[in-house]
C-alpha cells in the first residue's frame, strides 16, 4: 500500500471546542469500524471546517457554506461511501441556510455535524447566526437550527450535543451513522464548541446544557412535542441537548439515494462507462430519436 | 491590396434588415428552400405547427432548421416560429419567409415584413382583421373549437390547411401525427387527426387553388432531427457521463429534461437542486467521487456558479459546465439569443486557474464536442465549458446520425486500484511533467487524499509556502500550453485561396456557411475559421490562416466583439486585420447581415 | 535604440530572493531607513509589537510602512509582520530587516534570510534555541509570565527591550502604550506599562551595549499613520456613503469594521449580512431609494456577488464594490497579497454592461478615489468597483491628513421635487444624449417608474423590441467613453525624459516607487504609470506615455500579466513595448526585484 | 405633476391564481391609504415575480431569490417607505431559502407575499420546493414555509391564504402592511395560487384549505400551538390557512429598522450628505485617527 497524506495537528487555538468534537467523531468512525478509504469527510471554511485535515480519511475543503451539496453529490455518486459533512454555524446557518434546509428536504444518508461556536472564528469574532442578541453588537435574535430542523418534514434526525461532554456527542454521532448506514436518511447533528478566543462559553454552557431525552415523557418521534419541549428548556434559560428528534422506525421519507440507488453498486461512480459495454443501448438511444 | 479596415477595436454593428412586402406571383417550380413562419399569441401553439412541418419535410428527406421566437411568459404575447426546409443542408434561418400562417394581427404585422413577394399568408379568419391580396382568411379556430371541441387545436387544423395548399403527401402528412402524438395515448391522436382533416376541408371549401406551390422532395438518408441541447445530453451520456445537477433556467432546461429521461437507463443521476450554487457544488461532489458529471445553466445561473468554477480549477476537479447563452446582461431577455458571455467565462472567477472553453458550431459537432468535454475534463482534471448559444440549443436541425465509433472513453490518470497498489506513495497533488498528478477517488483503498480549494502542497495540505505556490500555479497553468494539441480543432469552410475571411464560432456557422454560399454565386470567394476552442485562444491555427487574408470578420452577437477581443489580447501582431461584426438585437444574424459588409469591402478594395 | 523585449504576451516571473546572513558591524549614524520584523506563532502578538514601533517612529516624524505575514488561523503557525520607519516618504516594505524579534525557532529561520548584515535578532530565551552571533537571547516571554502574571505580555516586553537596544525616547515610547492602551481601561494599561519597564530591565540587567544603534529623526508633520481599508472607510463616509452591507472575508473585514464605528454617527447604517449575495442585493436595495451604498468583499465573496453585478448595471443603480484582492484562485491563500482579480472584475457577469475599474495606490490615493468612486456610481449610474490588494488594505503607511477642502458631492442626475414637479413626463430610462436618465427614488411624488434588470423600454418595462435593445445598449454602454474625462487620471512619477517606464497599480505603487529611487541613484532613469482607472483602460493617456518610451514594464501581482493583456486587447499598437513583470507568491514585490530586470534592459540596451 | 408609468396588463395566463393575490394586495394598500409615492412594490422572477409591473408604486424587479435582500436594504435606508416584497415559491423558497429564514431573523419592517402554487411556472411546471411528491417525478418531501417561519424565533407574522378566497387573502395582507407600520417586524404572507397551466390546484385546494383560526381554542399568540396545530391539520390531508402567528402585543423582537433608526426622518436615504452640512464631524473623525 502506497505512503498516503498523513492528518496534521489540529490548528485550533488550545482549549478550542472543536478538539472535543473531533475526539467525537473520531470515536465513532472508529466505533463503526468505517474502512478509512470509504470515509469521506467533507469540510466548511472556518475554522471548523479544517477537521478533515486532522482526520484520517479522504478529506474535501469545501467552500464556504457549499459543504452540503458537495457531501450530497458525493454520497449519490457513490452511495457506498460514509460521508460526513463538517462545518461551522457560519458556515452552515449563515452563507449555507439554503442548503442546510434543502439538505434536510433532500434526506440523503449523510451526516451533518455543525460545530456551533455563536461566532464566526476564523474571521475574529463576529457575530454568526446563533450569537446572542448584544454579542458584539448583535441586534437580531439567535438562530436556533434544531427548532428549525424539527420544521422540515422530511427530517429525520436531529440531534444536539456539547464538545464540554464529548461522549454524549460521540453517541450522537455514532446513532447518525449507523442511521446511515441503515439507509434511512439525513442526519443532523449540531455540537455546542466554544470558540475559547473570541466567545468563550464554556462555563455558561456547561451550566446551561439540558437533555430533554431526561425530560419526563418525552417522545423523541412525536415532532411537536419536540418542538415544543425545545421552546419551553429554552424559556427557562436552558439549552436543550440530547437526541431531539428521531423518526419512528418504518415511518419518515425514504432517503433520496436509496430510492435512486437501491443498489449500491450501481451507481453514477461505479459504472462502466466503456464504449463496448453500454454500446446497444446507446444505440437504441439514438434510434429512438428518428 | 490591402485595405485598411476601419478601427480594429470599434465592432461594426450588422446591417438592420428592412421592411419587405410584395404582390403575389407564385413560384411554379417546387421550391427547393422553403420557410413557413407561424404567429401568434403565446399558447397559440405556434411551436406545434412549426415541430409538425420540421417532422414532415424531415421524412421527405429535406434538410430543417426551425427556430422560435418567444417571449419569457407562458400565455399572450407575440410567439412566432419557422420552419426552413432546404434540399440542401441548411444550418440557420431563411432571410425570408414563403408563407405565414397568422393567428392574430401582430402575427401579420411582423410576418408581412419577411414575406417574400411570391409568398402567401394563411389566416385565422375572426382573429386577423388584415386584409390582403395574398392574405387567406381560413376559420381555423372557429372550426377546432366547433368540431374538434377545443380552439386549441387550430394549430393541427392550420397545419392540415397548409398540407393542402402546399401539395403534402397526405399519408406522410397524417403519419406525423401520428407519430407526434400516438404516444400520449388519451384522445389527443384522434383529436389532432380530426383536426388535421379538418384543415384540409377548410381549404377545400374555400375553394382555393391547391397546391399553391409545391415543395421539391429531399434525398438526405440517416439524419437526424435534433437540436443543439439534445445533441449535448447525448454527448453526455454517450461520453460517459453519469451526474448531472442543474436547476431550471431558459434556454438550458432541456438538457437537464433530456437527461432525466436518458440517465436513469445507465445507473446515472439526474437531480434538479433548489439553486445553481448548489448544482455545481453538488456536481463537484460526485466528480470528486468519480463520476463524470455535468451542470448546465445560462447567464444569471452561470454567474451564481463563478465561485465554485475556482473551486473545481484550484481543487483539480473535473467538471463540464455548459452555458446556453441568452440575452443578458442580468435578466435581460431570457428567451432571446446572444453570445455575450465569452469573456466573462474565459475570466470567470477571482483568482487565476486553466480552463478549456469549447464552442460547438451545430448539432452534430455539439455531441461529438460534448463527448469530447466530458474526456478533457477528466485527462486535465480541470472545469471544461461548452458555450452555447440561444438557437443552437433550441432550434431543431438535420444533421447527420452520429458516429458512435468515433467515441473514445479516456479517462486520462484516474487510477485503476492495481496500479494504485503498485505506488510507493501516492499524492493527490503530485508534481509531474505535464502538471497532472494521479487520481484516485473515495473508495479505493491506499489513495486516501485531501482535495481543497486551499493552494496546497503536493499531498493537498494548506501551504503558503512561496516556493511551493509557484510550483503549483505552474503545475496547473501549464496545461493550456500542453493540452493545445487535444483541444477541438478548428473547422476551415470555403475557398482556400479566398483573400476575405469570417471567424466566428457556436450558431453563427449556420448564417456565415449560408453568407459563404451566397457570396461566392456573387463571385466573391470567402474563407470562414470556425473557432471550436476558444480558449486557449487557437493563436498558432488562427495565424495560419491570417496569413493569405487581407481582411478576417469576425462575426459574434455581442456588443463588444468578444472574441475579437480575445484575439488581440493573445495575438496583438493580428489586430490590423481583424474587424468586428456584431448583433445584439436578440434576433440572429441572417445570410444578408454578412453578405452586405461582405460585398463592400470587396467593391472598395477592388 | 530599440531592443525588442522578449515575445510580449509572455510573462517574465520577477527574480527570487536569495538567502543573505553576515556578521555584525554596527551602523555608527543614526539610521535613515530601519525595518524591524517581529516573527513568532499566530496569537503572540506581534502584530502589536509592530503596531507599538509603528505608532512610536510615526509619533517621532518618521514615514512609515507596516507589513504582515499571518496564516489563516487564529493561534499558531509563522506569523510575522515588519515595521519600516524612513525619513523620507516610504511605501513599501524594505527589502532587507536591521532588526528581528523572534519568539521562536521558525522567526529565526524566516527572518535571518532578510537580516541585514548589520542588523541584530532580539530572540526569546527558552522558546528560541539558534544560537549565533548577532542573536541576543532575552527571557522576554519568562520575564511576562512571572511577573506580569501572563507569558502574552512578552511582546510588550520585547517592545520595552527594542527601546533600550535603539535608544528610544523613554517618555515617548511610553506615550505610544497609553495611547494605544489607555481606552480600554482595566488592568491593560499597567499590565502593559509593567512589561515595557521590565523589557528594559531585561536589556540592562544582560548587559548589552545600549544603544546598539540608533534611528534618526524625521520632519514629517501632519500625517497620518493608516491602513487602506481605514482609509477606504474614511473615503465612503466623507463621500457621502451612508449604507454598508457586507459579510466578514479577509482582508475586507476591517472595512466593515471601521464603518460599524463611524456610519452611525451620520445616520448610516451598516449590516453584516448572511452572505455577499444579501450583502450585494442589500446595497442595491438601499442604493436604488437613493442612498450611497457600498460593498466590500475579497475574491469568494467577490464571485458570490457576480450575478448581482449585472443587475446594478442593467437596472443602473449606483453602487460601489471594493475587492480587497487576495491570493487566489478559490479559497487559495486568505491573508496573502496578489491582484488577480482584475479580469474577472471587467469582465465578470454574463452579457455586457459598462463598469469603472478603479485602482488607487496609497492611503491618501484610496481616500480620494473612495469619494470619487461614490459620486462616479451615482453620476453615471453605473457599478464603480474599487480594486485594493492584501497589503495595501492591510499594511499601515504614512500619508499626509485629507484634505477635505477638495472633497466635492455631485449626486448626477438624481431629481429634487422641484424638478420633478416640473417635467411633463418622468421616464426612468428615458433616452438622452449622455446615455444617463434623471433620477427619481422611491418616496418622490411623480417620479413613479419601474427598476429593472430585465431589457425595458424607457418606461422600464420589459421589452424585447430589437430597435429598442439596440438603443438601450448604446444607452449604457457608451457612458465608457463618455465618462473618460471624469475618471481618476493616472499619475505620472520620475524622469520625464526616461526611456525606461513602469506601468502598475495599486500597491505596486510603493516598490515601483523605490525601485525609481534605487534606479535612479544608479543612472537609470525610469518613468512610471501609475494606472488609477483600470477600465476603461486609459488608451489615450498610455499611448502619450509610451510614446518617448523603448519599453513599458508592467508590474503586477498575478500569473498572467492581467492590465498587460487588458492594454494589449485595446491597444494592440502598444504590444511591442510591454514587458510583463509579475510576481504571484503572495509576497509582494521588493524594490530589487524591479531594479534588476530594468538594469538588465539598460545593460543590453547600450 | 409629470406623466409617469402606467401599469401594464397582466401578462398571466387567464385563471392564473396571482390575479386574485393582485387584487387583494391592490386592496389592502389602498384600503390603508398608502400613497403611491411610499409604496415600493420588490418582485422576484417568476411569473409571479412581474406583479410590480401591473401595479401602481414604484416597482423594482430584483433577481431570482433576491427579492427579499433588496427589499429589506431598501426599507433599511428609507423606513418611511411600505415595501412589499412578492414572488413565487421558487424563487423564496428554492434559490432563495437562505434569504427567507435571515430575513425572518432580521425582521425588518417589511410585508413578503409569497404566491405558492408548487411549481416553477415560468420555466415550464417542474417542481418546486413545494411541489408535492410524484409531481413531474418529485422524490422530496414538501416545504412548509409556514411551520419553518414558526421555528425562527423573530418570526412575528405569519399567515397563508388561498387566492381562491381573495377577501381573506386581502384581510392577512391588509393587517401584514398594518404590523409593519407598527414597526413590530417582518410579516409574511404565503398565498395559495394556482398555476391553471402546469399544475391547476383549484378544485383540490378549495377543498383542503382549513382555517386554523376557526379550531377551537387556537390562540395564534402560542408559537407552540400553532407548530402542532399546523401539524396535525397536515397529517388529517387538509391545508391550514389563517393567521396562523402572530405574536402577542408587547411580546416579540424589536423590529430592526426600528432599532437602527427610531426617527425615520433621519436615514440613510434622507440624510442630507453635503460637506457643508458635516464638515465639523468630519474633521473631529480625522482627527481621532491621531
Ligand atoms: C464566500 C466566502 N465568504 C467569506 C469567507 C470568509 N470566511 C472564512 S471562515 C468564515 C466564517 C467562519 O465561521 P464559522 O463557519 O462559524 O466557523 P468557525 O471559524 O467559527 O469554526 C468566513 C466568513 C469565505 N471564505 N468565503
Ligand atoms: C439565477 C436564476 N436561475 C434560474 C432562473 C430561471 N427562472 C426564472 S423563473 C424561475 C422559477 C419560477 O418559479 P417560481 O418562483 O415558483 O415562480 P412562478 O413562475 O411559479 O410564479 C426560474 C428557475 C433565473 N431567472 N435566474
Ligand atoms: S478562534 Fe475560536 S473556533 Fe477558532 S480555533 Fe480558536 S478557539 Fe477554536
Ligand atoms: S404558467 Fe402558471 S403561474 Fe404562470 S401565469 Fe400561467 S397559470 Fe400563472
Ligand atoms: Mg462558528
Ligand atoms: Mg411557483
Amino acid at each position: 500500500m502506497p505512503e498516503v497524506v498523513k492528518p496534521i495537528p489540529a490548528t485550533w487555538c488550545p482549549g478550542c471546542g472543536d478538539f472535543g468534537v473531533m475526539a467525537a467523531l473520531k470515536n465513532s468512525l472508529k466505533a463503526l469500524s468505517v474502512p478509512t478509504e470509504e470515509t469521506v469527510i467533507v469540510g466548511g471554511i472556518g475554522c471548523s471546517g479544517g477537521i478533515h485535515n486532522f482526520l484520517d480519511g479522504y478529506g474535501f475543503h469545501s467552500l464556504h457554506g457549499r459543504l452540503l451539496p458537495t457531501a450530497l453529490g458525493a454520497k449519490l455518486a457513490n452511495p457506498k461511501l460514509t460521508v460526513v459533512a463538517v462545518g461551522g454555524d457560519g458556515d452552515g446557518y449563515a452563507i449555507g441556510m439554503g442548503h442546510f434546509i434543502h439538505s434536510l428536504k433532500k434526506n440523503v444518508d449523510i451526516t451533518y455535524i455543525v460545530m456551533n461556536n455563536e461566532t464566526y472564528g476564523l474571521t475574529k469574532g463576529q457575530p454568526s447566526p446563533t450569537a446572542k442578541v448584544g454579542f458584539h453588537g448583535n441586534l437580531e435574535g439567535p438562530f436556533d437550527a434544531v427548532l428549525t430542523a424539527l420544521s422540515v418534514s422530511s427530517a429525520g434526525y436531529i440531534a444536539r450535543g456539547f464538545s464540554g461532554a464529548p461522549r454524549e456527542a460521540a453517541q450522537y454521532i455514532t446513532e447518525a451513522l449507523q442511521y446511515n448506514r441503515e439507509r434511512r436518511g439525513f442526519a443532523f447533528v449540531e455540537i455546542l464548541s466554544p470558540c475559547v478566543t473570541y466567545n468563550d462559553t464554556y462555563q455558561l454552557w456547561r451550566q446551561q446544557v439540558e437533555n430533554v431525552e431526561k425530560i419526563e415523557g418525552y417522545d423523541k418521534s412525536d415532532r411537536a412535542k419536540a418542538f415544543s419541549t425545545v421552546l419551553q428548556v429554552k424559556e427557562r434559560g436552558k439549552i436543550p441537548v440530547g437526541q431531539i428528534f428521531r423518526v419512528a422506525d418504518g415511518k419518515g421519507a425514504p432517503a433520496l439515494d436509496k430510492t435512486l440507488l437501491p443498489m449500491v453498486e450501481r451507481s453514477p461512480a461505479a459504472t462502466d462507462i466503456s464504449l463496448e459495454h453500454n454500446l446497444p443501448k446507446y444505440q437504441k438511444l439514438l434510434a429512438s430519436l428518428g | 491590396m490591402a485595405t485598411t479596415p476601419a478601427a480594429s477595436t470599434t465592432p461594426v454593428q450588422a446591417p438592420v434588415p428592412t421592411e419587405r412586402v410584395g404582390p403575389p406571383s407564385r413560384p411554379t417550380a417546387p421550391l427547393r428552400d422553403i420557410s413557413i413562419m407561424i404567429g401568434g399569441q403565446g399558447g397559440d401553439g405556434t411551436l406545434t405547427v412549426s415541430d409538425l412541418l420540421g417532422r414532415y419535410f424531415h421524412a421527405q428527406g429535406l434538410y430543417i432548421y426551425t427556430a422560435r421566437a418567444v417571449l419569457s411568459r407562458i400565455r399572450g404575447g407575440h410567439a412566432d416560429a419557422s420552419t426552413r426546409a432546404h434540399v440542401e443542408p441548411v444550418w440557420a434561418q431563411k432571410p425570408v419567409q414563403d408563407v405565414l400562417v397568422a393567428f392574430d394581427d401582430d402575427a401579420v404585422k411582423v410576418g408581412l415584413k419577411e414575406l417574400d413577394p411570391h409568398g402567401f399568408v394563411l389566416a385565422d379568419q375572426g382573429s386577423v382583421k388584415t386584409e390582403g391580396a395574398n392574405i387567406y382568411h381560413l376559420p381555423l379556430s372557429i372550426t377546432a373549437a366547433s368540431k374538434v371541441g377545443n380552439g386549441l387545436y387550430k394549430n393541427t387544423v392550420a397545419y392540415g390547411a397548409l398540407s393542402a395548399l402546399l401539395g403534402f403527401d397526405v399519408a406522410a402528412a397524417r403519419g406525423v401525427i401520428e407519430k407526434r402524438f400516438g404516444r400520449r395515448g388519451g384522445d389527443a391522436l384522434n383529436f389532432n387527426l380530426k383536426a388535421f382533416d379538418l384543415g384540409r376541408d377548410l381549404v377545400k371549401e374555400a375553394g382555393l387553388p391547391t397546391p399553391l406551390f409545391t415543395v421539391a422532395p429531399g434525398s438526405a438518408k440517416d439524419h437526424i432531427l435534433i437540436s443543439g441541447n439534445q445533441a449535448c445530453a447525448l454527448g453526455f451520456v454517450v461520453g460517459g457521463g453519469r451526474f448531472f445537477s442543474g436547476y431550471p433556467i431558459t434556454p438550458a432546461t432541456s438538457i437537464m429534461e433530456n437527461l432525466d429521461k436518458m440517465l436513469p437507463q445507465f445507473d446515472g443521476i439526474v437531480r434538479q437542486v433548489e439553486d445553481e450554487l448548489g448544482a455545481i457544488n453538488m456536481a463537484i461532489g460526485a466528480a470528486y467521487v468519480g463520476a463524470r458529471a455535468m451542470t448546465a445553466t445560462s447567464g444569471p445561473g452561470l454567474s451564481l456558479m463563478t465561485e465554485a468554477m475556482g473551486h473545481a480549477g484550484e481543487a483539480e476537479v473535473p467538471l463540464v459546465i455548459v452555458d446556453c447563452q441568452r440575452v443578458g446582461p442580468s435578466t435581460g431577455e431570457p428567451t432571446r439569443h446572444e453570445q455575450s458571455d465569452l469573456l466573462f467565462v474565459v475570466f470567470a472567477s477571482h483568482g487565476e486557474f486553466p480552463r478549456f472553453v469549447l464552442a460547438p458550431g451545430y448539432a452534430s459537432d455539439v455531441f461529438e464536442m460534448t463527448v469530447q468535454a466530458v474526456n478533457l475534463a477528466e485527462k486535465w482534471q480541470i472545469p471544461v465549458f461548452i458555450m452555447l448559444d440561444n438557437d443552437e440549443s433550441e432550434n431543431t436541425q438535420t444533421t447527420p446520425g452520429f458516429d458512435l465509433s468515433k467515441v473514445h472513453i479516456d479517462r486520462g490518470k484516474l487510477l485503476r486500484q492495481e496500479e494504485l497498489d503498485k505506488m510507493p506513495a501516492y499524492k493527490r497533488y503530485e508534481f509531474t511533467p505535464d502538471g497532472i498528478s494521479p487520481r484516485s477517488v473515495p473508495g479505493m483503498k491506499g489513495g486516501v487524499s485531501q482535495t481543497t480549494g486551499n493552494e496546497h502542497d503536493e499531498w493537498g495540505h494548506v501551504s503558503v509556502n512561496p516556493e511551493n505556490r509557484r510550483k503549483m500555479m505552474a503545475k496547473r497553468m501549464n496545461r493550456l500550453e500542453l493540452a493545445k494539441p487535444d483541444l477541438p480543432a478548428p473547422h476551415l469552410w470555403g475557398d482556400e485561396k479566398a483573400r476575405i475571411g469570417f471567424i466566428g464560432f457556436g450558431s453563427t456557422y449556420g448564417p456565415i456557411r449560408e453568407a459563404q454560399r451566397d457570396l461566392k454565386e456573387k463571385g466573391v470567394p470567402t474563407r470562414f475559421f470556425q473557432a471550436r476552442t476558444l480558449w486557449p485562444v487557437p493563436k498558432e491555427a488562427l495565424a495560419t490562416f491570417l496569413e493569405g487574408l487581407d481582411v478576417a470578420f469576425v462575426v459574434e452577437h455581442n456588443y463588444t466583439g468578444q472574441f475579437a477581443r480575445l484575439i488581440r489580447q493573445e495575438m496583438p501582431e493580428a489586430a490590423p486585420k481583424l474587424r468586428s461584426l456584431v448583433r445584439y438585437d436578440g434576433l440572429a444574424f441572417r445570410s444578408p447581415d454578412l453578405v452586405h459588409p461582405v460585398e463592400e469591402f470587396h467593391a472598395r478594395s477592388r
